[in-house]
């Protein structure tokens, strides 16, 4: 009884709690719209259902946003994810559709190397340009997110570039013992740099960095590097993400490839609780908040809602998200309660005072 | 005086940070025409009484009253407009803007909504000039050093003349000349009747000029007494609740055996090391076990000096020889290759990550050090950071605490516990007792006894002479960015010597060893 | 040939004709076979163009306009990216003298001087083609037939028209029925997602219609993948006839594509030449379009163009 | 125990300084003095003055937006609903005047929804404290969408005010200027004088150097963050309102991604993203340095569209680039 009192508000309090309720309203409404929402079964030995479908979907969302989570927490952002997932489509694609047999998993392995050593290249470019020469990061991207979408329709002749290639298929709509393939590529991805920056130290250093450049640049930290390291990172994880989906409809598309994925994945970050202006990071955030966009898109669909109403359906629920998120807008709601019995937690305060610190 | 009544009372004031009660039912009355010190030690809660009173923080319970009307100020600018004026601790203005419009923000001199740039600048060249004379206030604040800035807080809480003037901390970074300038224009306003909150840990100052102290320790009230009947010892005994036979034994060690170190490769040797723009070449030798004070005046290039070692600038004249032997230093990740640690005087800005918490701040160079693919073992971390806790007695003793919630003195611990793990064979040391209490500054001066007995060198820069003095085997004095002379800290050398040579006196040629 | 120094309106044949050519932008394949069109048939026509791509923004392709005023263009030509707001750059254009004409999409100016020309599809004509094969298809059927739909992106108009085209068509049959009309954003990968969703919504899908082939293909994988037979199930009715797109219905997935025809440049060059010369046109121009079944794909496909 | 602290403070005249402040802006301006004579050389029609106010006439809305997001990422903020704020005024204008509002009511109407939106996400930003990005984005989803709501399809404007207002050309000489130059010429003096004399331009600056100092200072630094998203608001509102003399109509899909071109333009014009820094001049150079890079683009009239892309990308990395190396040696002070 006690234990539940004392462990009530360390769970209402949970960075996560809120944007999870959202999340469960969500699939509860859909569910409610349509009760088949909730099922999952087995349909040719394969996980179906809407659900499997949100997560199947969110996949590229998560990769993206997880190298976007690397970026913000360094202090940057990266607009060009975007173009990249394009880029690396691309490429992928044009190499396999060049290949005598599709089919041939040595092409595809070709193939993907290929376009994933161009991603890299591209990280590479973002990073020499924020870390090295000192651009802004949000126009240091913006110039890679317009001249990137270029490079994609160069590659493709601005045509879409149809594949007919299985092993390439799998990334997208393939099954490892039931699972979408896409989904325990993004857990695989999600796991590595959990580890990576969690079970090394890589993680504090880089909150060091995003947190104060110049201090952890006195304390023996190779700030540049791990700067120019977050917008690689991002643009590898871009790159996959770009595999998924193309794969998904085994075709390249320049310019609809990855359109706008920056904003969503942005949004992810910070629905996740990652502080734009840089520093502590949060991957499970981060796969939360991409879920929830994911599930908000779905949910459009699912339902049925108008296209014309569709965005400020959007506007609605990301509004809602973030209020019920704030701290200062529950503890506002809270003192409300608070006046009106019950004992006043002495918390709530806690944003007034970053400020003063 | 006390006949009169109060302008401003806080009664009973208790404060809670999560984790931590910064205050517990304190007391404060403030009389108009007083220069009242707040004293405490670091953590004691004298910032978070301050920032109660100005409304930064609410408060859990108790009342304010300021006239006799009760109040509660929702922030600064509400305190601001009941006439209550406030220098915070960490110099709180706008680097981007200009000296001019720091002072006069919010409130300047205007004609038909448009603000009159040239009437203000003029305006605040006179405020300034009685703090300090030579100064263009067309300048960017951000350009200018820490006691150039504190001095444009300072002038700009005192041209507001508001009822209650509180000083958090004023004079950290001030010179002796510049506290002088500050201590008359206090004693000027409070003859005109303004009351005056003063909060430093140079009891001398507090001696100066207070009419009244009361005495925080552990966010509770100790007493309010009149300075007259509140001898300095006693005061120091209130403020740490023990004696001070710590204390007491440190000042007899004045003066220390130079040539007892100096043999052997120095650790570190300079050769016309320079940069231009910054620091005219100079040559310097640190030996093992030795400590190498540096004295000058603000913005004499010490801390210039001191960055060429560690490369955090980077030197464009001369050699750099670790153990004999000559290193490039490119930055600070090859000056710890070599063993060498750097303490900033600027914390907030170049030391720590607020966010981080004191554990993972403390770590944070030794985990550089070792590369992002071998973390620090938690364990072993936690035995670190739980020893210089303990050593250094930071407070809260929470490793999880983000720094940023510590007191100004606390974080400065937390930035020297980080460069001795790394155990470092050179450590430079920028104003380290910089708004640190009696005690921790005596704790830390011992330290450095400690350490370079031990055989570390070490490099200390810092503004008080007595402190450079007490602990240093020899003196390196600069002027006007150029290293102009060393002197041996024998039994001649004292303050005044020192002094002499720093103003530019004769000293300078016969005074130069060997 | 130097366009700075061709004046405008001047007597046709004393220099190469200089066309300023503003294009919407490179959105999807069908643009880009326009845009090769275009250039193909200018380079044989002997017309020196001038190429801009506004990126699909409206401000873009008003500000290439102006320009090519500036530039003294002899004729200028483009596809605006909406219906409304071109009066003002038409005028200036005209008091230039500088004929222009539309492409693919028209404008809807009440002042009809302002342009010689409008040559392209009609997007209401091709829902409504699409509609009525599906009326002939549907004509025994007895019970309800359920369609959903896959519009374009919200707002454009191909979506906005073909929507209309159709939607009024089937209306002359009570039991065709749009049960979910949602955007698919004129993509693959657009159309496969709402495609899933209707699917797991809607036990019964007759038809469905997407505005444009790549949301068809797009829809194609979900309904596979949903364990259905594509054109036999579901019957699917797209427009464009782009090469994937034949490929799909000469194979069988797909039961009807109503062609949209990018390749405008041959007759655009003609009008051009016909406009710069000072000659009547029509005011408006069809492009030469029809209509495809799965048989005469399998016979058209071979020699399809893009 | 006492401290004697040392006399005398040595006379720092003698240091080295540059003025810094403004040089980034003055790089811009010789970077696109130099773009603008590369255009020169090239193309013979490019030295007539009317490209020149074809520029600004092309760029005028734009210019008004970036002039609104200056004030807010001066604060450190960001703004992303301008372009879907433009988009929503001239289709509501459209939509009124259609419906037979009278114009002036429809132009009050009109001015005024966008400011109110700005003043709601300012109150949220600042008393819920909840992020602008976010704020902003949710702000932009919000008013896309209320284009698409009100109408799926553009609506013209036949209105005889409005009509006349696009159409009129002010002559000058052989060249002309629109209404919309003049207004927008107007607005970027307004929002100059207001930075450089208001309390409110003043404490826009130091609420981007420094939000907590600010604060202890005892700025109103609430009200002025509340007051930028609402100028932002309201610059939205006057640049839909141009865009829609501009077009004469409002369509739910017009001005898309123009918050980023409104952002790049204001950071190329040598404003600081993290605040505190940066003039209106910087941001007027920075629409003319995107407008000039589009001029060049058409006049060339070769690039097909992927190509344009790639073009605009490096002139934009060799117009910053040059702008870094030229304009900031070392790095310009930070103020996070
Ligand atoms: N924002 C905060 N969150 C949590 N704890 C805080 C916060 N601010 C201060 N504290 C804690 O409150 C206590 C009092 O701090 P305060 O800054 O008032 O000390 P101080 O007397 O001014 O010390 P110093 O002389 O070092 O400046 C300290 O233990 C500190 O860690
Ligand atoms: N003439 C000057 N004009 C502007 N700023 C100056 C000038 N002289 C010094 N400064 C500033 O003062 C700072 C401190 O100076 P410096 O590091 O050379 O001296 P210091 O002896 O360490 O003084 P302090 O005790 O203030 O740290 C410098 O970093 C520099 O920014
Ligand atoms: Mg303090
Ligand atoms: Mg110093």
């Amino acid at each position: 009884m006690s234990g539940w009192r004392t462990r009530l508000p360390a769970v209402t309090g949970h960075r996560l709690f809120w944007p999870v309720v959202v999340l469960v309203l969500l699939v509860a409404a859909n569910a409610i719209y349509r009760p088949s929402f909730l099922t999952v079964e087995i349909k040719n030995g394969h996980l179906y259902g809407s659900l499997v479908d949100i997560v199947r979907l969110s996949a590229p969302l998560i990769l993206v946003a997880l190298g976007m989570t690397l970026v913000i927490a360094t202090g940057g952002i990266d607009l060009s994810v975007g173009s990249v997932v394009a880029v690396s489509g691309a490429v992928a694609c044009l190499h396999i559709s060049r290949q005598p047999d599709q089919n041939s998993l040595g092409g595809v392995l070709v193939a993907l190397a290929m376009a994933f050593g161009v991603s890299l290249l591209l990280g590479l470019w973002n990073g020499t340009l924020v870390a090295v020469i000192g651009i802004q990061p949000i126009i240091a991207t913006l110039i890679l997110m317009v001249a990137g979408r270029g490079l994609a329709q160069l590659i493709t002749s601005g045509q879409i570039i149809t594949i007919n290639s299985d092993p390439y298929r799998m990334i997208g709509v393939g099954h490892v013992l039931t699972l979408p393939f896409a989904i325990v590529l993004a857990l695989a991805v999600t796991l590595l740099v959990a580890v990576l920056t969690r079970r090394t130290a890589l993680g504090m250093i880089v909150e060091a960095v995003g947190g104060n450049a110049e201090a952890s640049r006195l304390a023996g930290i190779r700030a540049r590097r791990i700067t120019l390291l977050a917008y690689v990172v991002s643009a590898a994880c871009a790159a996959v993400a770009g595999f998924m989906m193309t794969a998904n409809v085994s075709s390249a598309d320049g310019n609809a490839a990855g359109l706008w994925v920056e904003l969503d994945a942005i949004l992810a970050v910070v629905i996740g609780g990652t502080s734009l202006a840089g520093g502590r990071f949060y991957l499970g955030g981060t796969i939360v908040g991409a879920l929830l966009i994911q599930t908000l898109t779905t949910s459009v669909y699912a339902m049925n809602i108008d296209p014309q109403t569709a965005l400020l359906f959007k506007a609605m629920v990301v509004i809602a998200v973030c209020l019920v998120q704030a701290p200062a807008f529950r503890a506002k709601f809270r003192r409300r309660r608070a006046t009106t019995g019950g004992p006043t937690a002495p918390t709530g305060e806690q944003r007034k005072e970053q400020v003063a610190a | 005086m006390s006949d009169t009544n109060p302008v401003l009372t806080m009664t009973a004031i208790s404060k809670f940070f999560p984790g931590v009660r910064a205050l517990d039912g304190v007391d404060l009355r403030l009389f108009p025409g007083e220069v009242h010190a707040l004293m405490g030690e670091n953590g004691a809660g004298k910032s978070t009484l301050i920032k109660v009173l100005t409304g930064v923080y609410g408060h859990d319970s108790g009342s304010i009253t300021l006239g006799g009307e009760t109040v509660s100020f929702s922030g600064p600018m509400q305190a601001t407009e009941a006439g209550v004026s406030t220098v915070y601790q960490e110099v709180n203005l706008c680097p981007n803007l200009s000296v001019a419009e720091n002072i006069f923000i919010g409130r300047q001199p205007r004609r038909l909504g448009a603000v009159r740039w040239r009437d203000m600048r003029r305006r605040a060249s006179a405020v300034l000039a009685r703090l300090n004379p030579d100064l263009d206030v067309g300048e960017l604040l951000g350009n200018q050093s820490l006691a150039v800035q504190q001095m444009v807080a300072i002038a700009r809480a005192v041209d507001v003349r508001a009822r209650v003037l509180i000083l958090d901390e004023p004079t950290s970074s001030l010179d002796t000349d510049e506290v002088k300038q500050l201590m008359r224009i206090m004693r000027q306003l409070r003859d005109e009747g303004i009351a005056i909150v003063f909060v430093t840990h140079f009891l001398d100052q507090v001696y100066e000029i207070a009419d009244r102290i009361t005495v925080l320790r552990n966010g509770r009230l100790v007493g309010e007494y009149p300075t007259a009947e509140l001898p300095q010892l006693a005061l120091v005994e209130k403020m740490i609740g023990k004696d001070l036979d710590a204390l007491e034994r440190l000042d007899e060690q004045a003066g220390r055996d130079l040539a007892a170190v100096e043999t052997g490769t120095p650790v570190v040797e300079a050769t016309g090391l320079g940069r231009s723009g910054s620091v005219e070449p100079f040559s310097l030798t640190i030996h093992r076990g030795e400590v190498v004070g540096m004295a000058g005046l603000l913005g004499s290039g010490r801390t210039e000096a001191a960055r060429l070692f560690f490369g955090a600038d980077r030197a464009d004249h001369g050699r750099l020889a670790v153990d004999g032997r000559p290193v490039t230093i490119r930055g600070p990740v090859a000056a710890i290759e070599h063993d060498i640690a750097f303490c900033s005087e600027n914390r907030r800005t170049e030391g720590l990550v607020g966010e981080l918490s004191v554990r993972e701040n403390i770590i944070l160079a030794l985990q550089a050090a070792r590369g992002w693919l071998r973390p620090v073992p938690r364990r072993r971390q936690d035995e670190l950071v739980r020893r210089y806790i303990d050593a250094l007695s930071i407070r809260p003793a929470d490793p999880e605490m983000p720094v940023r919630n510590l007191s100004g003195g606390n974080q400065q611990k937390v930035v020297l516990a980080r460069w001795l793990i790394t155990e470092p064979r050179l450590l430079i040391l920028d104003e380290p007792t910089r708004g640190i209490d009696v005690g921790a500054k005596a704790e830390i001066q011992r330290l450095v006894v400690q350490l370079s007995d031990g055989g570390m060198a070490v490099l200390f820069i810092s503004a008080e002479l007595e402190e450079v003095l007490r602990l240093s085997h020899k003196v390196a004095v600069m002027r006007d960015r150029q290293l102009v002379t060393e002197l041996a800290n024998d039994d001649d050398l004292d303050a005044d010597r020192v002094m002499r040579v720093i103003a530019g006196g004769a000293e300078q040629k016969d005074g130069t060893r060997q | 040939a130097n366009s700075d120094t061709g004046d405008a309106g001047g007597a046709a044949g004393d220099d190469k004709i200089v066309l300023g050519f503003s294009q919407v932008g490179a959105e999807s394949g069908w643009r880009t076979a326009n845009t090769t069109s275009v250039k193909e048939a200018a380079a044989e026509a002997g017309i020196e163009l001038k190429f801009d791509d506004a990126q699909q923004k409206q401000e873009n392709q008003i500000r290439a306009i102006r320009n090519f005023i500036q530039q003294k263009v002899d004729v200028i030509a483009f596809s605006p990216v909406v219906e409304s707001g071109w009066d003002t750059v038409l005028k200036e254009a005209k008091d230039a003298q500088i004929p222009v004409i539309l492409t693919d999409r028209a404008v809807d100016s009440a002042d009809k001087t302002l342009y010689k020309t409008f040559l392209g599809s009609d997007f209401v004509k091709e829902g409504r083609l699409s509609a009525e094969w599906l009326l002939e298809e549907t004509k025994s059927a007895t019970g309800p037939v359920n369609i959903v739909e896959l519009q374009g992106t919200t707002g454009s108009a191909p979506a906005n028209d073909r929507k209309k085209g159709f939607g009024e068509a089937i209306a002359a049959n009570p039991n065709l029925k749009i049960i979910a009309s949602q955007s698919g954003d004129f993509t693959r990968a657009g159309g496969k997602a709402v495609m899933e969703q209707f699917l797991k919504a809607n036990p019964k899908i007759d038809v469905l219609f997407a505005h444009n082939d790549d949301m068809g293909l797009g829809a194609l994988e979900a309904i596979t993948a949903a364990g259905k037979v594509p054109g036999k199930d579901i019957k699917i009715i797209t427009i464009d006839a782009v090469k994937d797109g034949m490929q799909a219905l000469a194979d069988g997935k797909f039961n009807f594509i109503a062609e949209c025809s990018p390749l405008l440049g041959p007759q655009l060059m003609d009008l051009a030449k016909k406009v710069h010369a000072g000659e009547e046109v029509p005011a408006r121009i069809e492009t030469e379009e029809t209509t495809f079944t799965q048989q005469t794909a399998k016979e058209a496909l071979p020699n399809r163009k893009y | 125990m006492s401290t004697s602290q040392l006399v005398e403070r040595p006379d720092r005249t003698t240091r080295w300084r540059l003025p810094r402040r403004q040089l980034p802006v003055l790089v811009s301006l010789a970077l696109l003095l130099v773009m603008y004579g590369i255009g020169v050389s090239q193309y013979q029609a490019f030295s007539n003055i009317q490209v020149v106010f074809n520029v600004f006439i092309d760029n005028g809305f734009l210019l008004v937006v970036a002039v609104g997001m200056t004030f807010v990422i001066l604060t450190g903020g960001i703004d992303l609903s301008v372009g879907s704020v433009v988009a929503m005024t001239a289709m509501v204008s459209a939509a009124l005047l259609r419906d037979g509002l009278p114009p002036a009511l429809v132009l009050l109407i009109a001015l005024l929804i966008g400011p109110t939106l700005g003043f709601v996400m300012g109150c949220v930003i600042h008393f819920f404290e909840i992020q602008p990005f976010i704020v902003t984005l949710a702000g932009m989803f919000f008013a896309r969408g209320l284009c698409t709501w009100i109408s799926s399809s553009s609506i013209p404007i036949t209105d005889g005010f409005w009509t006349s207002a696009a159409q009129e050309r002010i002559r000058i000489g052989e060249n002309f200027l629109t209404v919309g130059v003049l207004i927008t010429v107007a607005v970027v003096a307004v929002a100059a004088y207001t930075l450089a004399y208001t309390r409110l331009g003043r404490n826009v600056y130091a609420i981007g150097g420094n939000p907590q100092s600010a604060l202890l200072m005892g700025l109103p630094v609430g009200r002025t963050r509340i007051a930028v998203y609402t100028i932002s608001g309201l610059c939205s509102a006057i640049g839909g309102i141009l865009l829609s003399f501009y077009t004469l109509s409002g369509a739910p899909l017009i001005a898309v991604g123009m918050e980023l071109d409104a952002i790049a333009a204001v950071v190329i014009g040598g404003t600081l993203l993290t605040g505190g820094a940066g003039y209106v001049l910087g941001t007027v150079l920075g629409v003319l340095v995107l407008g000039v890079i589009q001029t060049l683009i058409t006049f060339d009239g070769t690039l097909n569209s992927w190509w344009t892309k790639i073009v605009i990308g490096g002139l934009l990395f060799a117009f910053i680039v040059l702008q870094r190396l030229l304009g900031f040696r070392k790095k310009s002070l930070s103020t996070r």
